[in-house]
């Protein structure tokens, strides 16, 4: 995949993610215990080979930023190609809802003209999955098509995140004969948000919508093309997480209990790869009760948790009862605490004695960098 | 180059003959410890810790595993490509006339002077990989300058009754050495070296040169050049060190030091992010607890799948435990695969061990199932089985208490 | 120098600089052959042993993070402290003219919270001259300061750049009287916008800030602030350059033809640290005529240069004839062509025979990415 | 490990005795060339250029400067930390029964048979650091696969009267070898060998350890292995390569070489951004031409101060040129300075040399002058001088000539 590059698109939707995206992108936003959405998109592409990377980002940049470095743990740190940072056209200004904004792409042309690869792969940054990419790549030549979508067949959206969606209609030999943004409609199957086409084939249609001014890929362009070119649909089979809003966030980490989903995208095709830190084991203590909980290192629990993820660092004091809750890293729960169906971020003490109920449906999302309770 | 203050020559070539099994493959300083370190991780972590950017690992028996593992030093602030010094292995070198291991542990930093000479140090710290404790050294420095020492060594105090298995100071009121006794039978005292040297940089030339040409010497430092500084009434001053510390030299004291980790509720820091012990980290997913388990007491690692009882034990990552197993004061390696029903007791399971379901391991005393042994089904192994090798399965299986029991 | 942290502020006034700040922030301007602004100041400090660095910037931020990566040839790529590029407020809206804009710092208030350090050391990304800090430290440790400022004696502005000055009124013992933005007075000395503070006090400054709603550091505060605290100024006694428009990047660029200031700033107390390049040595040939002339790795000169600054890649057709011009990477010139008193930004063709003419106070300024000549 | 295509082994342990006083301190791969190179750069760049990946780097004469030089890699895009490969350095081994030097090419890769193994590959590429050339080694092992060949020798055309000074492959007209005699007197071809080979690895495994208990062999790829393989009736191939292609063995070809590539107006590729030659590039600022001088078909450096006049030379980075001096048909190395009013012609001035005022250096060969020397004012040094060795200062200066007038 030498001759692929990629584009990790710029996702716009943040207000989707209520408080979750208020001081990081959609890209940076934390997932499964250890990771950030980007993960997923830019190893299974580094796992496929690819090595020029462009990511789109706004000016919540700091933490994705902070998080990539220079690439190194997915192997891009070269001198040939490797990871590219490229702003968004008007600061990924948030009013614009463009679902996949070429002209993001088209303010860092000079980025894609003077890249060497024959194809570039298009892809959002809240994809959660484990895919060869190399399939697609195949199936695209053997289909001779002029721009291939994964799709799903059987991936089924949260109500609120169907008008998010991309509908596909596919034709037996997995032709795509027609794209519907936002209306599903029968035997439709879904957009990855993964799009493959020759380098020279997006450069062109740049250019075209350039002089309509017409930017939108999914909105605009591909409902038009779709009659002129050779498009099809190559059906990804295995777990899929599409976290177009806060729900689907804490539905699709929910999902990672499945030691099913556990596998297959954690121990499966390629590794998912993710910024390196330090930290001791997990510490479980003498009073813990733990079931069917997704840690990982420097945790400290003393506390009852249950159905719950937690990530780097947390501390769940002695009494605490923690269910379908995720914790982001550095979050400690004081004595005695009661959580269920909260989701925490970062840097948040709670302090002895709260309790916060939410439900699956409606988790409580809890602001960074606070103090709940105690002092008051 | 720059000019330093301080650099470090950490002794990593240790064969660790006493450790066995856990060392067939690797030298003492690359045995895994506590979860997810090494043991050179704690020397490694305290220079960082202690400011030290300079460090020179000498490394000898089997260094495969140790030099892949420390690598160009990033993971301890020691690139090795940093203009500042960094982490620079030092093997045992060849030349045109052939090459020989370096013959005791002041002859390994003898075979090394030019490396020093380099930086031109005003102190040179000799640290040894074998240790497990946490120590700022800059604060043994500044007494080292405070007491215009020519060398400080640093003691820790011991029980009195294994005073007579260390190398033991007798200290005058002011803290200065008068007499070093290895492995006294009356021990005068119960301050105990550990390893630990701080040496005026032309001080340390000097008697190394003088101990390299010493035909009866066994080019130790404990052993030859610092009893010699004392019959030379150098200023031997000892560094009293208030903390944990451990030589895990023995499968005994690994345990043991296993355990004692597992239960001081902070020595791995998990509350100072300005102490780290780092460690070069492996690209593993958050650990996984089933439903119906019960984990107490207990370290796990990422990569971990949980589906039985955890007691008392360290699990390194990527461990996989099977349903209705119970794991009880032990420590399993890497990768080691635990099958359902399987009751372990204070055991040391080498990493990609596989045991087969409803295996029974652990007896009296410590087992040790050496790294990639496939046991199977209802294997019985420990030291009341041991000595009927029933299977071929068990070649492998705790030959340590097959030869100690 | 371990208890400093540096801040390197966002320069807002992009405008004075034409067409250079069109595609990159001021700290990414090009300077010297193959250097960038921000390099000086970011040599200064790590050079003294600082080690923990933010950097502040806006959208136009591509050029820097391509030119800085993790921080790698300062010795910055570390676990503990590094670099950090923080995201200005508002994007780094050029519209707001602060000159040193406290709010881009109050929006990172957890990253200079969460520093370790004692002081801080604050400071514009273009000021070019290579200083010992270590002794700005211990001049302010000695005078016992709330804050100290480095200043110049002698600097000179050009015309245009007066009324972009701090000119600080300093009395005998050093210390600073008044601060007075834009306006010289008799015997003032001049503000090169490096400032040391204790970071509790700053902390402490933001926090007034915040609750005023007055954000200009020193446009604001400090002329108010001076008279209550012990602000010291540092004389700086060697060259300086304050790059704060296309005039004056053109004016000190030119200044390195002075070997002696070639040598004080890159054979000085501390070495400029920049992005490293692969390139060819630069080669000159039988027909090429070079007098004073700065050039760097990949040039082919086969024409006649003089007074001249030559970056990267840059070729210069036989015949052509340059003159107090600076060319950035890869500009191609065809024979014949004759420029002088040109700043020609990088990627630029210019054919055969054209001829470009400025002057030393108002150079010709050539964007990038251009053909020049020929095809029409 | 990953499994991989193709390997490369580069061969950089060669003393390069007949280049004397420039190999005094370091192998001959490490030798400087080119105005920023060093010769190692053109083997270490064709294997990025030609997508190979991971390299084992055999070092074994004076590897100091040769392993600082190479550090992680990452000039080369071969990161030593990186998952895929990356460079590692393969320096003669110490065991705990000592070590001995590589005796030959074939016995370094035979002794590293172990490190291949990891990787498994299907091809081994074995190539030396010796050489000047670029070379894209994809399009040859395309050949070997095309022809189905067991080995591949690359090979080069020298002219006739030269063959006799190379190994030279005799082939059928399918390309195929039928005979390799080393340095004939009575050349049947022209076609060179270039000392890069492409082995299956069954095959080069087989052979070397074939090789290896041959009590008559040197352990020599050219002497020994290759012929054993052609009296063994293996298809060995002849890929035929265009371009330039020198081995930088002599003085006068080291200076000739330089001459070449100064000649060759794109050997160092200034127009194509995809095929880089790839060096450890160091932090040097742009350098200054004052007015008034002359350059004219030369190569300059950054960080040179030149203010004389320079015809047809290279200058290495950070070479002083004062006022009024002449430097023609020249390679002045890194860190040189040269006084007012010195002329140079046809020398090799040695890195931090410092020449005094009016001197005169060269004579009729080539003049060497060794790293670090220093020159008085008004020293003439050069062949016609050198037999005189009027003062202190000329010590070490081209010795290299008065050996071989």
């Amino acid at each position: 995949m030498r001759n692929v590059m990629g584009i990790i698109h710029h996702i716009k939707d943040e207000a989707a993610f209520r408080e979750i995206t208020k001081y990081r992108c959609v890209a940076a936003i934390p997932f499964g215990g250890k990771y950030r959405l980007v993960d997923f998109p830019l190893s299974n592409m580094t796992n496929a080979g690819i090595s020029n990377i462009g990511i789109i980002t706004s000016l919540k940049m700091r933490s994705l930023i902070d998080h990539l470095g220079t690439g190194k743990e997915w192997g891009l740190d070269r001198k040939r190609d490797g990871l590219f940072i490229l702003p968004a056209a008007s600061g990924g200004n948030e009013k614009n809802r463009r679902r996949l904004d070429l002209e993001d792409i088209y303010v860092n042309l000079d980025y894609l003209e003077n890249s060497q690869q024959e194809y570039v792969l298009l892809t959002g940054s809240n994809i959660v999955c484990n895919l060869d990419l190399t399939k697609v790549l195949a199936f695209h030549r053997q289909k001779n098509a002029d721009l291939t979508v994964v799709c799903s067949e059987d991936y089924q959206f949260l109500p609120q995140d169907v008008a998010r969606g991309v509908y596909l209609q596919k034709e037996k030999e997995g032709r795509i004969s027609a794209v519907s943004p936002g209306k599903p409609h029968k035997n439709s199957v879904i957009s990855m948000d993964m799009y493959l086409l020759k380098r020279s084939f997006l450069l062109q249609l740049l250019e075209e919508c350039a002089s309509l001014a017409k930017w939108d890929f999914v909105g605009e362009v591909l409902p038009v093309k779709v009659k002129k070119i050779k498009m099809y649909g190559y059906v990804h089979q295995g777990y899929l997480g599409l976290v177009n809003s806060w729900q689907s966030l804490y539905k699709h980490q929910m999902e990672l209990l499945n030691p099913e989903v556990w596998r297959e995208l954690f121990w499966g095709k390629g590794l998912i790869h993710t910024k390196l830190k330090d930290g001791p084991p997990a510490r479980y203590y003498e009073t813990s009760e733990i079931k069917n909980v997704f840690a990982t290192s420097g945790c400290l629990i003393e506390g009852n948790v249950k159905n719950s993820i937690l990530f780097r660092k947390v501390k769940v004091g002695r009494g605490a009862v923690i269910h379908n809750s995720i914790l982001l890293p550095k979050v400690e729960i004081g004595e005695d605490v009661v959580l269920d169906g909260v989701i925490i971020d970062k840097n948040v003490q709670i302090k002895k004695g709260m309790q916060l109920i939410g439900n699956n449906e409606n988790p409580v999302i809890i602001e960074k960098n606070q103090e709940i309770g105690g002092g008051f | 180059m720059k000019k330093k203050e301080c650099i470090a020559m950490l002794l990593a070539g240790g064969q660790g003959s006493r450790l066995r099994l856990l060392t067939k493959n690797l030298a003492k300083p690359a045995v895994p410890f506590g979860g997810k370190y090494r043991i050179i991780d704690f020397s490694m972590s305290n220079c960082l810790n202690s400011g030290i950017d300079t460090v020179g690992v000498l490394t000898q028996y089997k260094p495969q595993v140790l030099n892949a593992y420390i690598g160009v030093g990033s993971a301890w602030d020691l690139q090795c490509y940093s203009k500042e010094g960094g982490v620079t292995i030092l093997p045992p070198y060849v030349s045109e006339d052939g090459g020989e291991w370096y013959q005791g542990t002041a002859d390994s930093v003898y075979q090394n002077l030019k490396f020093i000479e380099q930086y031109n140090p005003e102190y040179v710290l000799i640290i040894s990989g074998d240790h497990v404790y946490k120590m700022d050294y800059s604060l043994m420095l500044q007494e080292h300058k405070e007491n215009n020492a020519d060398v400080t060594i640093s003691v820790v105090e011991v029980a009195w009754e294994e005073a007579s298995r260390f190398g033991i100071m007798n200290t005058d009121k002011n803290g200065f050495i008068e007499e070093f006794v290895e492995k006294p039978a009356q021990p005068k005292s119960n301050l105990a070296s550990m390893g630990v040297y701080i040496f005026n940089w032309p001080i340390l030339k000097k008697y190394l040169e003088k101990d390299a040409v010493d035909p009866e010497s066994e080019h130790d430092f404990g052993k030859n050049v610092i009893p010699l500084m004392l019959r030379e009434k150098l200023k031997l001053y000892a560094y009293a060190f208030q903390g944990y510390w451990r030589d895990v030299g023995t499968v005994e004291s690994y345990w043991e030091a296993s355990m004692d980790i597992l239960d001081d509720y902070d020595f791995l820091n998990y509350f100072d992010d300005n102490w780290n012990i780092y460690s070069a980290p492996l690209m593993q997913p958050p650990h996984y607890i089933a439903p119906g388990v019960n984990i107490k007491r207990s370290l796990i690692s990422d990569g971990c799948y949980v589906n039985g009882e955890i007691e008392h034990s360290i699990l390194f990552p990527a461990v996989f435990v099977d349903k209705g197993s119970l794991i009880k004061d032990s420590i399993i390696m890497h990768g080691a695969q635990i099958g359902s029903g399987v009751k372990i007791e204070k055991a040391i399971i080498g990493e990609n061990v596989v045991i087969g379901k409803n295996s029974v391991i652990g007896g009296d005393g410590i087992t040790v199932i050496e790294d990639k042994q496939k046991l199977k089904e209802n294997s019985q192994v420990g030291r009341l089985y041991r000595l009927k090798r029933v299977d071929k399965q068990a070649e492998g299986v705790s030959r340590y208490l097959a030869e100690s029991p």
